[in-house]
C-alpha cells in the first residue's frame, strides 16, 4: 500500500485525537486573534443602540436549552450588557421549558455587573408554554400571556411594565434559540403585528434565517458563538465569545489542512492507479 | 454537594467521549442511563405541566389556573374532551378496541395539517417569491437594473450552453474540468468586482441575478414531470451547481457550531470540574 | 410610567425648541421674544377611520389614520402631539379617546363596541393651542369574516388545490402522467436486498418530528413500501422512533405491511421502538442500535435536526449502506456529504407519491410542478412590474399580513 | 366505520384550521386556540404509550437475559427513580432531586453527545471532500471559503486585499446569494409537497399514518 493509500484509509480516531488536542491548547495559550464586524450583527446592534434609554423597553426571549448553551449564552450575555451600559430597560422571557433556568441565570449574571434594579431597569417574565399562543397573544396584551412576572408580582406593579401593553410599546424584539422559536417570532410577531423582531441563532441555523433577514422580516441576525464575539466587539466587553474564537481558528484551519492532505492523497492515488489521469468518475 | 454532582456531570461527559474510541461499557452505560432518565423526566413534565392543569385539575378538581370552574360548564367539557381522546390513545393496549384511537389521531394530524398550509404558502412561497422580486427590481435606476437584467440573461445563457452542450465543460478530464469551472468562477467574481468599483447600483441587481438564476435552476431541478433533458437538463444542472455550493458553504459555515459545543464541554471539564483555567 | 414621563419631557423639549425658533427668526415684529404661543399649529388632513381586522377580531377595533400637521416636521415645527376624541353621534358630545405622538399618523380604538356608528376627531396640539378639529364618520366596528390582507394566500392556494385535484381525477381516469425517476429511490431497494444478502436487519429511523410534522407522514409512508420489502425476504426492520404517537403509527404500519404480504408472523412488535423525546438521548440509542445490533441498512426519512451527522457519521464507521431523505435544508449538507444517497426536500414527499405508483399521490406531484412554473411566472412579471412602477398594485397585493 | 370516522374527523378538524387563517372572526380564532391546546394535551398523553413500549422491550430483554439486558436494568430503574421523585418533591423547582438529576445527568450527557458532532464533522469533511467531479469541485471550494472566512484567522489572511476578495465578505456573499437561492428552491419546492400532503391528508388520501392503505 503507497502513502498515500495509507493516508486515505487512515483510521478516523486520528482525526478524533487531532481535533481533541486543537480545542483544548488556546484555552491555556489564547492567540487573541481580533474579530470583524458582520452587517447582520451591526445592524441588530444598531437597533439596539437606537433604544432610548429608560423608555419603552427591549424584549428579549431567552429560548435556548441547555444543549446550544455555549452558542447562545454569550449572545444574552452580549445584549444585557449593552442594554445594561445603556440604561434600556429589558424585559426578559422565555419560550423554552427548560430555558427558565438559563434565561434567569443570564439576567442575574448580567445585572450583577450594573447598577440596575429590578422592576425599574429589567423584568423576568418567566416561561409559559405554547410557543405561538404565546407570540399572537402578546400581541394583544402581554398581560393575558404573562399576568404576573416570575416572581409573582403583578405586572403592573413593575414601574418599567406601566405603559407597556402589547407589541406597539416594545420597539424590539429579540429571540435567541437553537430551535424553531426564532422563526416563531416572525411568523407570529412581525407577520400579524409587523413587531419588529431581531435574532440570534446557532451557526446552523443562521443558513435558515437568512431568507428573513432578506425579507426584512427580521432587522439583525446573529450567528452562532462568532455572531456573538462581534456584538463582545461591539460592546467592548470581551468574554466566552471572542475567547471561543481562538479554538475555532485553530480547528477550522486543521480541518482546511486535512482536506488539503486528503485530497493531494486521493490524486497520489488516482494517478498510481490510472496513469492517463483520464475518466469520469 | 456540588462538587459530587459536577463530577458525576464530568464522568458521564467522559464516558459519551469514551465513544470515539470504540464502544464500550461506559458509553453503553451512559447512553442507557440517559434513555431512563430522560423517559422518567418527560413522564413527569407532561404529566405535571399538561396533562394536570389542563385535564385531570379541572375536570376532576374543578379548579382551572387556580380559578374554580364548574361541574359540567363550558370550561369543564373543553377540558374533558381532549382529556377522552389522550385516553383513546390507550385503546391500543385492548387489540379489540385499538382502532378507536385513531379518532384522536385524526384529530391531532387534521388539525395540524390544516393549521399548516396556509402559513408555508404565505412564508415559504409567496413572502419569498416577493423578496425575491423586490430584491432583484428594487434598485433606484431601472435602466441599470435592466442593462443587468440582460446582462444576466447573457452569462445564464452561457453557463447553460457550457452545462447542457459542453456537457462536460467541453474536456473529459476532471481535473481540467475543475479548472475550468474555477477559472469561470474566478472570472465572474473578478467581473462583479469590477463592475462594483464602476456602479454599486449594478452590483446590487447583478449579484441579486444569481439569486433568480439560482431559484430558477433550483426549482428545476425539484420538476418532476418532464425528463431532465434539453433545456430543463441545463436548468437543473444549473440548479444542482447552487445547491453543491449551497450545501459546502452551509457544511462550512456549520462547523463553527459545532466546535462551540466541543468548547463549551471542555471549558466544563477543565474550568467548572478541574478548576484548570479561570 | 417612563413612557409618560418621555413623552412629557419629549414634549417640553418640543415646545422649548419652538419658542426658540420663533424667537430667533419668523417674526422680526413680535419683539417680545419670550412671548406666549397664541398661533394654532396647522390642521391634520386626510383623516380616515376603518374598521380594523386583526387574528382575533371582536369588531371593537377602528383603526384611525392621518396626514401629519403641516407643522409637524416642517412649517413651524411646533406640533407636540395629537388630541383624538370620539362621538356617537354627529351631534353628541365629543369624548376624548386618546394621544398620538408627533410623527405618529395612525391610532388603534380598541375600545369600540361592535356595531356603533362612531365619529372621530383629531386635532394637533403646540402645548398651548389645539389646531381646528378634523372629523371623520360615520364608522362602526364590525366581527369579520374574512381576513382580507391574505386574499393573495388564498387565491394562490386555491389555485394550488385545484390544480392539484385537477391532475388527481385525470389520474384517476387513467391518463398517462410521467413522473421521473427519483435518483435514490432505487438505492432503498438496493440497501435493503444488500441486508438480506448479508443476513443483517435493516434500520428505519422516521426522523425526530411528531406526527404533526408533514415529514413524518412522508415517512410512514416509505415506511410502509420499506416494510413490504422486509417482509417479503424476512429481514428484520428495526424503527426507532423519537415520538410515542409516531412509534403508534409505525407500529400499525409495518403490522398492516407484513399482513399485506401475507407474513403476518414475521412482525416482531420489539423492533418498534420508542428510545426518547430528548434528541441527543435518541442519538445516542440508536448509535448503540447501530454498533451493537449491525444493521446494513441504514434508512434516514423524515425531520432531523443536529443529530443527523451523529447518525450517518456512526452507520458509516460500521458499515451500512446509507440512504437519507429530508427537508430540513439545515441538514442536508451532511446527509449529502456521509450517505450514499440522499432524497432531497420536495423528492422526500415526491418519493411517497412515486413508491406509491397510486395516480392519486401522483396528482399532487403534478400540480406541484405547475405550482412551480406558476410561481416563476409570478416572480418574473413582479420585477417587470416593480422596474415600471414600484409602487403597483401587484406587488403589493402579495404583501400579506 | 373504523375507518371512515377517523378520516371525517381529519376532514372537519383540517378544514376548520385551514380556514382560521383567513377567518378573522374571534370565536373562530379562539375555537382553533382552543383545539391547538387539544393537540398538545394528545400529544402529552401519548408518553405513556412510549414508556410502555419501552419497559416492554427492556424488560423482554432482561428476562431473556439477552446480550446487554444488565444496562436494561439501569434505563428502567433509573425512570423509575426519575419518575419516583418527580411527583412528590417538586419538578423543575430550582433544588429539587428532579432538578438535580436533569441539571447533572440529563444535560451534560445531551449536550455532550451533541458536542461529538464537533470530531464527526471533521471526518466527514476529510472523506467526502475530494475532487472527485466537478460539482464536488464546487461543494469543496463553498466549503473552504466559508470555513475561513468564518474565522478570525481567514480575516487575518486576506486583511490587506482588495475588499472584494476579502474572505469574511466572500463569505457573506456565497451566503447571501448563490447559498440563499439554492434553498429558497428547496424552501418553496418543499413548500408545495407539504401543502400537497397537507391537502392529500385532509381529503383522506393520505392515510398510511392510520395504518395501511385500506
Amino acid at each position: 500500500m503507497s502513502w498515500a493509500e495509507k493516508v486515505l484509509k487512515v483510521d478516523r480516531r486520528w482525526i478524533f485525537l487531532a481535533i481533541g488536542i486543537a480545542v483544548t491548547i488556546p484555552f491555556f495559550l489564547p492567540l487573541g486573534l481580533p474579530v470583524i464586524t458582520t452587517p447582520p450583527v451591526q445592524s441588530l446592534y444598531d437597533a439596539v443602540d437606537e433604544l432610548e434609554p429608560n423608555a419603552a423597553p427591549l424584549l428579549l426571549s431567552i429560548d435556548y436549552a441547555p444543549a446550544t448553551l455555549p452558542e447562545l449564552e454569550p449572545m444574552s450575555m452580549a445584549i444585557l450588557r449593552h442594554c445594561f451600559e445603556k440604561d434600556v430597560d429589558v424585559v426578559v422571557m422565555t419560550l423554552h421549558p427548560a430555558g427558565y433556568g438559563l434565561a434567569e441565570r443570564a439576567v442575574l449574571n448580567a445585572a450583577e455587573e450594573y447598577d440596575v434594579t429590578y422592576g425599574e431597569d429589567f423584568a423576568f417574565l418567566g416561561f409559559q408554554p405554547g410557543v405561538s399562543a404565546v407570540i399572537l397573544g402578546m400581541g394583544i396584551n402581554i398581560r393575558n400571556v404573562f399576568p404576573e412576572d416570575a416572581y409573582g408580582t403583578p405586572l403592573d406593579e413593575l414601574p418599567l411594565m406601566q405603559g407597556v401593553r402589547n407589541y406597539d410599546d416594545i420597539p424590539l424584539v429579540i429571540s435567541l434559540a437553537g430551535w424553531s422559536a426564532a422563526e416563531a417570532w416572525v411568523y407570529f410577531a412581525y407577520q400579524p403585528y409587523r413587531q419588529t423582531v431581531g435574532a440570534g441563532v446557532t451557526a446552523v441555523m443562521a443558513t435558515d434565517f437568512y431568507p428573513y433577514l432578506n425579507a426584512g422580516q427580521l432587522v439583525g441576525l446573529l450567528g452562532g458563538m462568532r455572531g456573538a464575539a462581534e456584538y463582545e466587539g461591539l460592546v467592548q466587553h470581551p468574554d466566552q465569545g471572542t475567547r471561543g474564537m481562538d479554538s475555532q481558528s485553530v480547528i477550522h484551519l486543521l480541518i482546511i489542512v486535512l482536506i488539503a492532505i486528503g485530497n493531494t492523497a486521493y490524486f497520489m492515488a488516482r494517478r498510481a492507479k490510472a496513469p492517463s489521469g483520464g475518466g469520469v468518475s | 454537594m456540588t462538587f459530587i454532582w459536577t463530577t458525576i456531570g464530568a464522568l458521564l461527559t467522559l464516558s459519551i467521549y469514551s465513544f470515539l474510541y470504540k464502544d464500550n461499557p461506559f458509553y453503553k452505560f451512559a447512553e442507557h442511563l440517559v434513555v431512563g432518565v430522560s423517559a422518567g423526566y418527560y413522564l413527569v413534565i407532561y404529566y405535571f405541566n399538561f396533562i394536570h392543569p389542563n385535564v385531570f385539575s379541572p375536570v376532576f378538581l374543578l379548579r382551572m389556573g387556580g380559578e374554580p370552574i364548574g361541574f359540567g360548564s363550558f370550561l369543564w367539557w373543553m377540558a374533558l374532551i381532549p382529556g377522552l381522546l389522550g385516553i383513546l390513545l390507550y385503546a391500543r393496549f385492548f387489540p379489540k378496541f385499538a382502532w378507536v384511537g385513531r379518532w384522536a389521531l385524526g384529530v391531532y394530524v387534521g388539525g395540524y395539517a390544516g393549521l399548516g398550509i396556509s402559513p408555508v404558502m404565505q412564508a415559504r412561497v409567496i413572502e419569498q417569491l416577493r423578496a425575491n422580486a423586490v430584491s432583484v427590481a428594487g434598485v433606484e435606476d431601472p435602466f441599470a437594473a435592466m442593462t443587468n437584467l440582460a446582462l444576466g440573461v447573457v452569462i445564464f445563457a452561457a453557463m447553460t450552453y457550457l452545462l447542457i452542450v459542453k456537457r462536460n465543460l467541453g474536456t473529459k478530464n476532471l481535473l481540467a474540468k475543475i479548472g475550468v469551472l474555477l477559472v469561470s468562477a474566478v472570472m465572474g467574481y473578478a467581473g462583479w468586482w469590477v463592475l462594483s468599483l464602476i456602479s454599486s447600483t449594478g452590483v446590487v441587481s447583478l449579484t441579486n441575478i444569481l439569486l433568480v438564476v439560482g431559484l430558477l435552476g433550483t426549482l428545476s431541478y425539484f420538476f418532476f414531470s418532464m425528463k431532465h433533458k434539453g433545456l430543463l437538463g441545463g436548468l437543473a444542472r444549473v440548479g444542482i451547481a447552487f445547491l453543491m455550493v449551497g450545501f459546502g458553504a452551509s457544511f462550512g459555515y456549520t462547523v463553527m457550531s459545532r466546535v462551540s459545543l466541543l468548547i463549551g464541554r471542555v471549558s466544563f471539564l477543565l474550568h467548572d470540574w478541574l478548576h484548570l483555567i479561570d | 410610567m417612563t413612557m409618560k414621563l418621555l413623552r412629557s419631557l419629549t414634549f417640553l423639549a418640543v415646545v422649548s425648541l419652538a419658542v426658540c425658533a420663533c424667537a430667533q427668526d419668523a417674526r422680526p415684529d413680535s419683539s417680545a421674544a419670550m412671548s406666549l404661543d397664541t398661533v394654532p399649529p396647522a390642521p391634520i388632513t386626510c383623516l380616515e377611520a376603518r374598521d380594523y381586522v386583526d387574528n382575533s377580531d371582536a369588531g371593537d377595533k377602528i383603526h384611525i389614520t392621518w396626514s401629519l400637521s403641516a407643522d409637524d416636521g416642517g412649517g413651524m415645527s411646533d406640533v407636540a402631539s395629537y388630541q383624538l376624541w370620539r362621538s356617537e353621534g354627529a351631534e353628541a358630545g365629543w369624548d376624548s379617546l386618546g394621544v398620538a405622538a408627533a410623527g405618529q399618523t395612525s391610532y388603534l380604538d380598541e375600545t369600540a363596541e361592535p356595531g356603533v356608528d362612531y365619529y372621530y376627531g383629531v386635532a394637533a396640539f403646540d402645548g398651548v393651542n389645539y389646531s381646528e378639529q378634523t372629523s371623520f364618520g360615520p364608522v362602526a366596528g364590525r366581527t369579520n369574516f374574512f381576513q382580507k390582507t391574505r386574499v393573495s394566500v388564498l387565491v394562490l392556494m386555491l389555485v394550488f388545490f385545484g390544480m392539484v385535484l385537477v391532475f388527481t381525477k385525470l389520474a384517476e381516469r387513467g391518463a398517462d402522467l410521467f413522473v421521473r425517476r427519483i435518483p435514490g429511490l432505487n438505492a432503498i431497494e438496493e440497501a435493503v436486498g444488500r441486508a438480506t444478502e448479508m443476513g443483517r436487519p435493516v434500520l428505519y429511523v422516521p426522523g425526530i418530528g411528531e406526527i404533526d410534522n408533514i415529514m413524518t407522514i412522508a415517512s410512514l409512508t416509505i415506511l410502509s413500501h420499506v416494510a413490504k420489502i422486509t417482509a417479503r425476504y424476512e429481514t428484520p426492520l428495526i424503527v426507532p422512533t423519537a415520538r410515542a404517537v409516531v412509534m403508534s403509527a409505525a407500529e400499525e404500519v409495518v403490522k398492516e405491511a407484513y399482513a399485506a404480504v401475507g407474513k403476518p408472523d414475521g412482525y416482531n412488535p420489539d423492533n418498534i421502538r420508542y428510545l426518547s423525546d430528548a434528541q441527543f438521548a435518541f442519538a445516542g440509542a440508536v448509535n448503540g442500535i447501530m454498533l451493537r445490533e449491525k444493521p446494513a441498512a441504514n434508512l434516514y426519512m423524515g425531520a432531523f435536526w443536529a443529530e443527523s451527522l451523529l447518525l450517518a457519521e456512526t452507520g458509516f464507521e460500521a458499515g451500512a449502506i446509507q440512504v437519507a431523505g429530508t427537508a430540513m435544508v439545515s441538514q442536508l449538507p451532511f446527509f449529502v456529504t456521509a450517505c450514499d444517497f440522499t432524497l432531497m426536500g420536495e423528492e422526500l414527499y415526491a418519493a411517497s407519491a412515486y413508491l406509491s405508483r397510486e395516480p392519486k399521490l401522483l396528482g399532487g406531484l403534478k400540480g406541484s410542478d405547475w405550482m412551480k412554473v406558476l410561481s416563476i411566472t409570478i416572480m418574473a412579471t413582479g420585477v417587470i412590474i416593480y422596474l415600471l412602477n414600484p409602487d403597483n398594485a401587484f406587488v403589493a397585493w402579495f404583501s400579506s399580513q | 366505520m373504523r375507518r371512515e370516522i377517523p378520516l371525517a374527523i381529519t376532514f372537519l378538524i383540517g378544514i376548520f384550521m385551514l380556514v382560521d387563517f383567513f377567518v378573522p372572526h374571534h370565536v373562530v380564532s379562539s375555537s382553533a386556540e382552543e383545539m391547538k391546546q387539544w393537540g398538545t394535551i394528545i400529544i402529552a398523553a401519548s408518553i405513556l404509550l412510549g414508556v410502555g413500549n419501552l419497559i416492554r422491550v427492556h424488560f423482554h430483554k432482561i428476562r431473556r437475559r439477552r446480550e446487554g439486558w444488565g444496562y436494561s436494568i439501569t434505563t428502567l430503574a433509573i425512570m423509575a427513580i426519575m419518575f419516583a421523585f418527580g411527583g412528590p418533591w417538586g419538578t423543575i423547582e430550582e433544588g429539587s432531586a428532579f432538578n438535580w438529576m436533569f441539571l447533572n445527568m440529563q444535560v451534560p450527557l445531551q449536550s455532550t453527545m451533541f458536542s461529538l458532532l464537533a470530531f464527526f464533522i471533521a471526518s466527514a469533511a476529510y472523506r467526502a471532500f475530494r475532487l472527485r467531479s466537478a460539482e464536488a469541485s464546487l461543494l469543496l471550494i463553498a466549503a473552504i471559503i466559508v470555513m475561513l472566512g468564518r474565522v478570525p484567522l481567514g480575516q487575518l489572511m486576506t486583511r490587506s486585499w482588495p475588499e472584494a476578495v476579502q474572505l469574511p465578505n466572500m463569505t457573506e456573499v456565497i451566503m447571501a446569494y448563490p447559498n440563499m437561492a439554492a434553498f429558497r428552491g428547496i424552501l418553496m419546492g418543499a413548500a408545495l409537497g407539504v401543502m400537497a400532503m397537507g391537502l392529500r391528508i385532509i381529503l383522506g388520501i393520505e392515510r398510511s399514518y392510520l395504518g395501511g392503505e385500506k
